[in-house]
């Protein structure tokens, strides 16, 4: 099926809404400790995608494996105890709750203590640079702050696999630093990330190869280069736009 | 054997009786669908309607048909009031925007409710009128009751007047504008406090003035209004939430079952029958028995 | 958080002796006061853990529970059948009324959790009055004449009662019960993690799951406690009253008045539901004899439960711990002035 | 507070359980009127009770049982512990049947003047007792008068809402066309907010020669109207509770006149009269007087149950506060009774199915007249007027 | 960098030949130049949380843009000049118009169209209806119909799907509704709060253009952006915002002296 070196890998998989395809047979796989970037139209699927792989819509064809094993269908809290994480695109941090509780409400199988658990939310707040207000609520926090917070909370899983949806949109350049260096960073201690992004600077930072999606389809794979100079992908996607102009016109 | 006759007056219950529903189902979808208020004061605005039936069609020769233009003004000033009061405490950043609402309607009910139990009494009024009494027998098809048959047409009308300020006018678009998205209304100049307010005065109106309609056929008692909240949210239910065409097709299914239910089954289980409708569409299609309703999350 | 101090930090002394004064009060209630007393005492102990019940499913896991009201019904018939149909003693009763509710709240929850917000709402309310209508109709809960106890039973557990089955007892099962489900809230949903998956799944349910929460489960595990909880009240509440019938036990009413409690109270708060409770309940017991007998309680309730909306959405929970001070008061009556431009 | 027995007090204290306030307000207004009549009378004209030489007089305590038994049961338990000599019942019998556990536990007499289901009988309290006869019996008996009228009827259809009081109506209405061999085309219960036209309709399909209806008033309104609506006519409606009070009329309006019901007493029904007041005429006129409306059965039991207190504990002869003891020997006293009063002889069954209910009033049938008042049509021998039989169509009125 | 410059002074020719296209985009309203939207000392938050701690800015010719960390007060400040958030303290004036006080529905009368961030079209209503919509505060039906003509021109593509549902179209079909909507109120100043997020590098582009189509009819656009790069280059001048407080403001030109500043809020 799939050899050591793949953590994920979906095949032919495919789901429908009504009449549309949003996503048409897609099969990609992805090795373990790479970062993955999937960019694309908007509409094109990829935020279907993550929702298929991560178990909140049934496919109606095709099938996913994480780490070797069949978890076609499988519930997204059983996956997410498996180690595979992910963010949705629009935040959703637990507005009720503190930062702490927020962390504190993710669900592990590793049978760690009390104790562990809240010295680990510690290190990664700590980590993030947001434990100086990991007693606020979290309604009250900025949206920067609420997608440092979603990254965290998803590290609290231990896991293997992160996905991450659009973490740069909306976020500004220096905070995109941070962000960045923090995926670098956790990518450097062994966790595979795959990443959706618009921001083609993003993109290019960090991607070790790049799938496109186009209408529901795997059309592209490649690293960034490689891909950005398609065709295809350039009329599709990129449109006139030099995605390699990074002079600051000032 | 079925009974040709009994069967086709039966229809005609049915049918007459869900053009009752109708009359309470269109404003209370309309509600939903515009205000996202899941109003539990529908069914004391129907007795409240009922009552100033009772009252007031004395002095207009015992005619309640007479009280509904007073009716329409009153409600629709009152629900234009009261409107505001259920914008507040809907939105803002309360927690359970959704329960405050049902709440605070709930609070109303109670409140009307009580007042007329306080003012009038527990006993149930007689809503005179002597235009609308006996029935048209149809021959080959059985008897149409006057009354039945006036507030079934004026459910439809009431609808279809809605339909229309809804989609063909200005007005309409508005509502429709601010039901999609308050804030992003009023920055196209839309005064939302207005329209709202005329969107739930609207509805009020159109439910007192069904409650005239149901005094007539009925009476006019303090405890009504409990039996049709309950029926108001069958209708939407059936509908589909916020759906007002589907108001239609509901009230046919809900008549039609109450009547064949009570005589072909057992009168004892129309109740049980009409409840368990409901749960069962919920669960299998939550958006109406049309699938067009708003699948509110 | 605006700046007046809590009401509850305000009382002098330790607060330790505040309630050690209030545990003895309790113990000693029905012995102070009589028994009329007493029945006021476990009527309002009985409503508090009701609201409580609500209060799990509708406050802490944000699940608007219109039906709740006929598990305390299932309740009491199950204890009802169990010792008139059947002939048992009340512990079977009791025993039968936990193992009804449980089954079938779990099997109401598989399909009916899908549903949120005001649909999941008219879906248990319908399927409440489902229950009622057929409790109206079937035999084994006495139809329409509902169920008659047996009386006076001086054993519990097949022990001897010394003091029979009066109110005094009642008021100690009732005081025992209270205090046990406010125990299982404070841990459960205070104390442990498990509180914080159901408030996690109440803000946000997908991004609950995505972060191991089985939230179908937690969802069941909420509602049939809360539930099974209500269904211990209805069945003590069946024993004690000796007569139930349908329109009573399972009327909607019921569940208003534990929604409306735990709301007056404060939702998804430990203490709010006792607050709620009492206000509520003693409000309508002991309107006649504010008010004579008038009716006039029920618009004063209807203006009391708009008015706290409108101005306390926090309840009265929110009040005492200083959340809502005159300055939101003020604040709140101006934008609501401003929603009436209406011209 | 302070615990059973009270202190010293030279007033008999009568704690009354009643609905006012909630759905049974009305019914509990008319229980109210007849025991405060009673306790204003007999405080008046006699200053009381006469125990050994002195007089006593009655004060009648209330709490408000809210329409709901629970709440029922508190009001008992408040009156039991404010010291009250007896209790008198409650109005519905949901209410009564969470009260009289209450006055079993608490060893207190309790009598009743407005409850009439047979459940209560049934259950065998000891302490309870009522004055009105059950239900089961009215029924039966105002529908065996009717069945005698001429033409005689051949079929009925009897309907009846689905509530512990109704479905007693109802099934006793049955049970005496049965008896009479009158053929039952259709018996059938529907919960009180069905719509009617259906009902009517298979009412009418079945074409009977009457209709019988159990209910209260407002489901007899909602099929009048819906009879009317789809010119339903047999030869007649009988229906209880109810259609001689006002009530009824309001709600019926124009469809009032004709309707045939039942009664166990009416102002204008012969009775000899005695203790307190002489005649059923003189009992409405002192009551109309005191509240300005005509005082209908319910009223008039609950004022006879005061009487029947006032007899006994005559008898008992023991000044207030009663001590247990006697409380006990007065339920001694009220099983062996037997007062003669303006709403008839009152004695109360001992053992059976109606045990402790007065089941020897008389049955009356009624019908409303043109302008709504009752005239008593049968049995033949308490029969004041002729009935309007067969009923006029509903366009020929 | 001179080509950005000349964008600058494209603006300058489209208010040179004002008269012609004032009079076929907007005749009724318009006469001279456009008003300056202007806020003084403005202090404004939600609950007892202060957000904006006196912030004074003007609009300019062109395009403003608004830079600033997440959390620093953009779309607030940008609510207060629409109306959404109340102001605490401080004026907002829009030529001699005070609009410190005014609601939301009345500033778009004086001739201000927000878009808010997402676009906010009203999905369940016709692409034709968001248009009309957008001309709520309008009676003239000449005027809207002139005005529409001119959006689908603009916009050529929404003229085959007038009828259709707006959540049926692609994302940057989306953004041309709004973009239209907001035209059809007539407005001479508009308030974009962050146009680009979110949406694909191509659609990036389009969005862009049709700000500088908008600045090419003389109209002046406020910017909030964080795709910084982009907006720079169309930017006239240059608010930088954090903590509530403007931390810069200048042509752009002057920013490139700021290395802290662009290090600090920019990343660049
Ligand atoms: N729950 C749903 N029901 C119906 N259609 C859906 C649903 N979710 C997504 N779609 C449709 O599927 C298609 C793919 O959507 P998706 O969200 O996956 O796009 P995307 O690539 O993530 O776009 P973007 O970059 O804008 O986020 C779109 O046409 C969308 O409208
Ligand atoms: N509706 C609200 N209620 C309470 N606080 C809010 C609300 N909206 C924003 N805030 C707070 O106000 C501050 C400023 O928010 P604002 O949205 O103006 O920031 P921004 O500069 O637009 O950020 P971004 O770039 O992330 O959009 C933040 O701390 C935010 O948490
Ligand atoms: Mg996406
Ligand atoms: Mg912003």
């Amino acid at each position: 099926m799939s050899d050591g070196d793949t953590i994920l890998k979906t095949t032919d998989l495919t789901k429908r809404f009504g009449a549309l395809t949003a996503n048409d047979e897609i099969s990609l796989a992805v090795e373990r400790g790479e970062i993955r970037g999937i960019i694309g139209p908007n509409g094109s699927g990829k935020t279907t995608f993550f929702n298929t792989v991560t178990g909140f819509y049934e496919p109606d064809g095709g099938s996913v494996h994480f780490n070797g094993e069949e978890v076609t269908g499988w519930e997204p809290h059983r996956l997410a105890r498996r180690g595979l994480g992910r963010t949705f695109q629009i935040v959703s941090p637990f507005k009720n709750m503190t930062v702490r509780q927020n962390m504190l409400a993710v669900q592990t199988d590793d049978g760690r203590s009390r104790e562990e658990k809240r010295e680990r939310v510690g290190e990664i707040l700590e980590f993030l640079e947001i434990d100086h207000i990991a007693d606020n609520e979290a309604r009250g926090m900025s949206g920067g702050q609420q997608k440092l917070l979603e990254l965290g909370r998803v590290l609290m899983l231990d896991p293997e696999l992160v996905m991450l949806d659009e973490p740069a949109a909306g976020v500004n350049p220096a905070l995109e630093e941070r962000i960045m260096d923090h995926i670098h960073e956790l990518n450097d201690e062994g966790t595979t990330f795959v990443v959706i992004e618009h921001d083609m600077h993003v993109m290019k930072t960090l991607a070790d190869t790049v799938s496109v999606f186009d209408s529901g389809r795997h059309i592209a794979q490649g690293d960034f280069e490689e891909v950005s100079q398609n065709e295809d992908v350039r009329k599709a996607y990129l449109g006139g736009t030099t995605a390699e102009d990074d002079e600051v016109p000032v | 054997m079925v009974d040709i006759g009994l069967f086709t007056q039966i229809v005609i219950n049915g049918l007459l009786l869900g053009g009752i529903y109708v009359t309470i189902g269109v404003g209370f979808s309309l509600a939903f669908g515009v205000l996202e208020v899941v109003d539990f004061a529908v069914g004391e605005y129907v007795m409240v309607g009922a009552f100033m039936g009772a009252v007031l069609a004395p002095l207009f020769g015992a005619e309640g048909v007479f009280v509904i233009p007073i009716v329409l003004v009153v409600f629709f000033a009152v629900g234009a009031l009261i409107q505001p009061l259920i914008h507040h405490v809907t939105t803002g950043d309360r927690p359970h925007p959704l329960l405050m609402g049902l709440v605070f309607t709930f609070g109303l009910a109670t409140f009307l409710r009580g007042s007329v139990l306080t003012i009038f009494g527990p006993n149930s009024q007689d809503v005179p009128s002597s235009l609308l009494t006996g029935g048209i027998e149809v021959p080959g098809l059985g008897t149409f009751p006057v009354v039945r048959t006036v507030t079934a047409v004026f459910g439809v009308t009431g609808l279809a007047v809605f339909m229309y300020y809804l989609y063909r006018t200005r007005g309409g678009m508005a509502i429709r504008a601010i039901a999609e998205d308050r804030t992003n209304a009023r920055l196209m100049g839309i005064n939302i406090n207005r329209y709202q307010s005329i969107a739930y005065g609207a509805y009020a109106a159109l439910t007192g003035s069904a409650g005239v309609f149901i005094g007539m056929t009925f009476n006019a008692s303090p405890g009504m209004g409990l039996q049709y909240t309950a029926f108001a949210f069958f209708m939407v239910v059936l509908a589909g939430m916020g759906y007002l065409p589907g108001v239609i097709v509901a009230g046919i299914v809900l008549g039609l079952t109450q009547s064949f239910t009570a005589v072909y089954i057992s009168g004892n289980a129309v109740l049980l029958v009409l409840f368990a409708i409901i749960y069962v569409v919920l669960l299998v299609s939550p958006a109406g028995i049309l699938g067009k309703g708003e699948w509110a999350t | 958080m605006s700046g007046s101090a809590p009401v509850l930090d305000r009382l002098p002394g330790d607060r330790r002796y505040w309630f050690l004064a209030l545990g003895v009060l309790l113990l000693a209630w029905p012995f102070l006061f009589g028994s009329f007393w007493a029945r006021i005492g476990l009527g309002a102990l009985m409503w508090i853990g009701l609201a409580q019940s609500w209060n799990m499913i509708g406050g802490y896991a944000g699940y608007l529970d219109f039906g709740h009201g006929a598990y305390f019904g299932i309740g009491g018939f199950a204890a009802g059948i169990a010792m008139v149909q059947f002939g048992y003693p009340f512990v079977v009763g009791f025993a039968l009324a936990i193992v009804v509710a449980a089954v079938l709240a779990y099997l109401v929850a598989v399909p009916t959790l899908r549903l949120t917000g005001a649909y999941f709402a008219i879906a248990t309310w319908a399927l409440a009055e489902s229950i009622k209508q057929a409790a109206l109709i079937l035999e084994i809960t006495g139809g329409t004449f509902g169920l008659s106890l047996p009386r006076s039973p001086d054993t519990f557990i097949g022990i001897a009662v010394p003091f029979a089955i009066s109110e005094t007892f009642f008021y100690y099962v009732m005081l025992l019960l209270c205090a046990a489900t406010m125990l299982v809230t404070y841990v459960l949903f205070e104390r442990h993690e498990f509180g914080y998956r159901v408030k996690a799944l109440r803000d946000d349910q997908d991004a609950a799951e995505s972060l191991g929460i089985d939230t179908t489960r937690v969802k069941r595990q909420v509602y049939v406690l809360s539930c099974v909880v209500a269904a211990v009240f209805g069945s003590v509440y069946a024993w004690y009253i000796v007569f139930i019938h349908p329109n009573d036990i399972l009327a909607p009413i019921v569940t208003d008045r534990m929604v409306i409690m735990a709301l007056l109270g404060g939702l998804g708060t430990l203490t709010g539901p006792i607050f709620g409770g009492l206000l509520v309940f003693l409000l309508q017991r002991l309107s006649s004899v504010f008010l004579g007998s008038s009716t006039f309680y029920l618009p004063l309730i209807g203006t009391l439960i708009m008015i706290t909306v409108l101005f306390a959405p926090s309840g009265i929970i929110g009040i005492l711990r200083g959340e809502i001070g005159r300055d939101d008061v003020r604040k709140n009556l101006k934008e609501l002035g401003e929603k009436f431009d209406l011209l | 507070a302070g615990l059973g027995g009270g202190p010293e007090r030279d007033t008999f204290l009568l704690g009354a359980v009643t609905s006012l306030s909630g759905d049974l307000r009305f019914g509990g207004g008319v229980t109210q009127r007849g025991y405060d009549m009673w306790a204003d009378t007999i405080n008046r004209e006699q200053g009381g009770i006469e125990i050994g030489g002195d007089t006593y007089e009655v004060e009648v305590e209330y709490a408000d049982a809210q329409s709901n038994p629970s709440a029922g049961a508190d009001a008992a338990s408040q009156m039991i512990n404010d010291g009250a000599d007896a209790l008198l019942g409650p109005y519905s019998s949901n209410v009564t049947l969470s009260v009289c556990p209450i006055a079993e536990q608490n060893s207190i007499p309790h009598i009743t003047g407005s409850a009439e289901s047979p459940q209560i009988w049934q259950e065998g309290y000891e302490y309870s007792f009522g004055t009105i006869p059950t239900v089961s019996i009215i029924g039966n008996e105002a529908t065996s008068a009717l069945l005698n009228l001429e033409p005689q009827p051949e079929s009925v259809y009897v309907t009846g809402v689905n509530e512990p009081f109704s479905e007693a109506t109802a099934v006793s209405m049955r049970t005496a066309a049965e008896d009479a061999g009158v053929t039952v085309e259709n018996y059938e219960l529907f919960p009180r907010d069905t719509d009617y036209t259906n009902v009517v309709s298979a009412a009418q399909n079945a074409d009977p020669d009457l209709h019988l209806h159990g209910g209260h008033i407002g489901s007899h309104v909602d099929l009048v109207s819906a009879a009317s609506q789809l010119g339903y006519t047999p030869n007649g409606f009988l229906m209880h509770y109810g259609v001689n009070t006002g009530s009824y009329k309001e709600g019926a309006g124009a469809q009032a006149p004709y309707t045939f019901g039942a009664t166990v007493w009416i102002p204008s029904v012969d009775r000899s009269g005695g203790v307190l007041f002489d005649s059923p005429q003189a009992y409405a006129d002192a009551a109309e007087a005191a509240y300005g409306s005509a005082p209908d059965y319910t009223q008039a039991g609950s004022t006879a149950a005061g009487i029947v207190y006032q007899e006994a504990l005559k008898e008992l002869n023991a000044a207030p506060p009663l001590s247990q003891d006697d409380k006990d020997e007065l339920i001694g006293i009220l099983e062996e009774i037997e007062v003669n009063t303006f709403y008839g002889n009152v004695t109360f069954e001992v053992g059976g199915e109606y045990h402790h209910n007065n089941i020897n009033t008389q049955t009356l049938l009624i019908q409303l007249g043109e302008d709504g008042s009752p005239t008593i049509v049968g049995p033949e021998d308490a029969a004041t007027g002729e009935p309007n039989y067969p009923v006029p169509a509903w366009d020929e009125r | 960098m001179s080509d950005v410059t000349g964008g600058g002074s494209g603006a300058d020719d489209a208010a040179d030949s004002d008269d012609a296209a004032g009079a076929d985009f907007d005749g009724a309203q318009r006469t001279g130049d456009v008003p300056t939207l202007s806020a003084t000392d403005v202090e404004a938050g939600y609950d007892q949380h202060q957000v904006l701690h006196g912030i004074t800015f003007e609009s300019r010719d062109g395009v403003t843009c608004i830079f600033g960390p997440n959390g620093s007060g953009k779309s607030t400040f940008l609510k207060t000049m629409n109306g959404i958030v109340p102001v605490w303290d401080g004026t907002i004036t829009y030529g001699d118009v005070d609009l410190t006080d005014e609601k939301p529905e009345d500033i778009v009368t004086h001739g201000i169209a927000t878009l808010p961030q997402g676009g906010g079209i009203f999905a369940s209503l016709s692409v034709e209806e968001n248009l009309n919509v957008g001309a709520f505060t309008v009676d003239d039906a000449d005027a809207i119909a002139e005005r529409k003509a001119e959006v689908l021109e603009v916009f050529p593509a929404l003229e085959d799907k007038l009828d259709q549902k707006a959540r049926e179209l692609s994302g940057g079909q989306q953004m041309m509704v709004s973009l239209g909507r907001a035209m059809m109120t007539g407005a001479d100043t508009f308030l974009l709060d962050e146009p680009s997020a979110g949406l694909a590098p191509r659609l990036v582009d389009d969005a862009f253009g049709l700000i500088e189509r908008l600045v090419d009819r003389g109209a002046q656009v406020i910017l909030i952006e964080q795709n910084v790069r982009a907006a720079l280059r169309l930017a006239d001048y240059v608010y930088i915002l954090a903590e509530g407080e403007v931390q810069f403001h200048g042509p752009p030109e002057d920013l490139s002296e700021e290395d802290e500043l662009m290090e600090l809020y920019l990343g660049l």
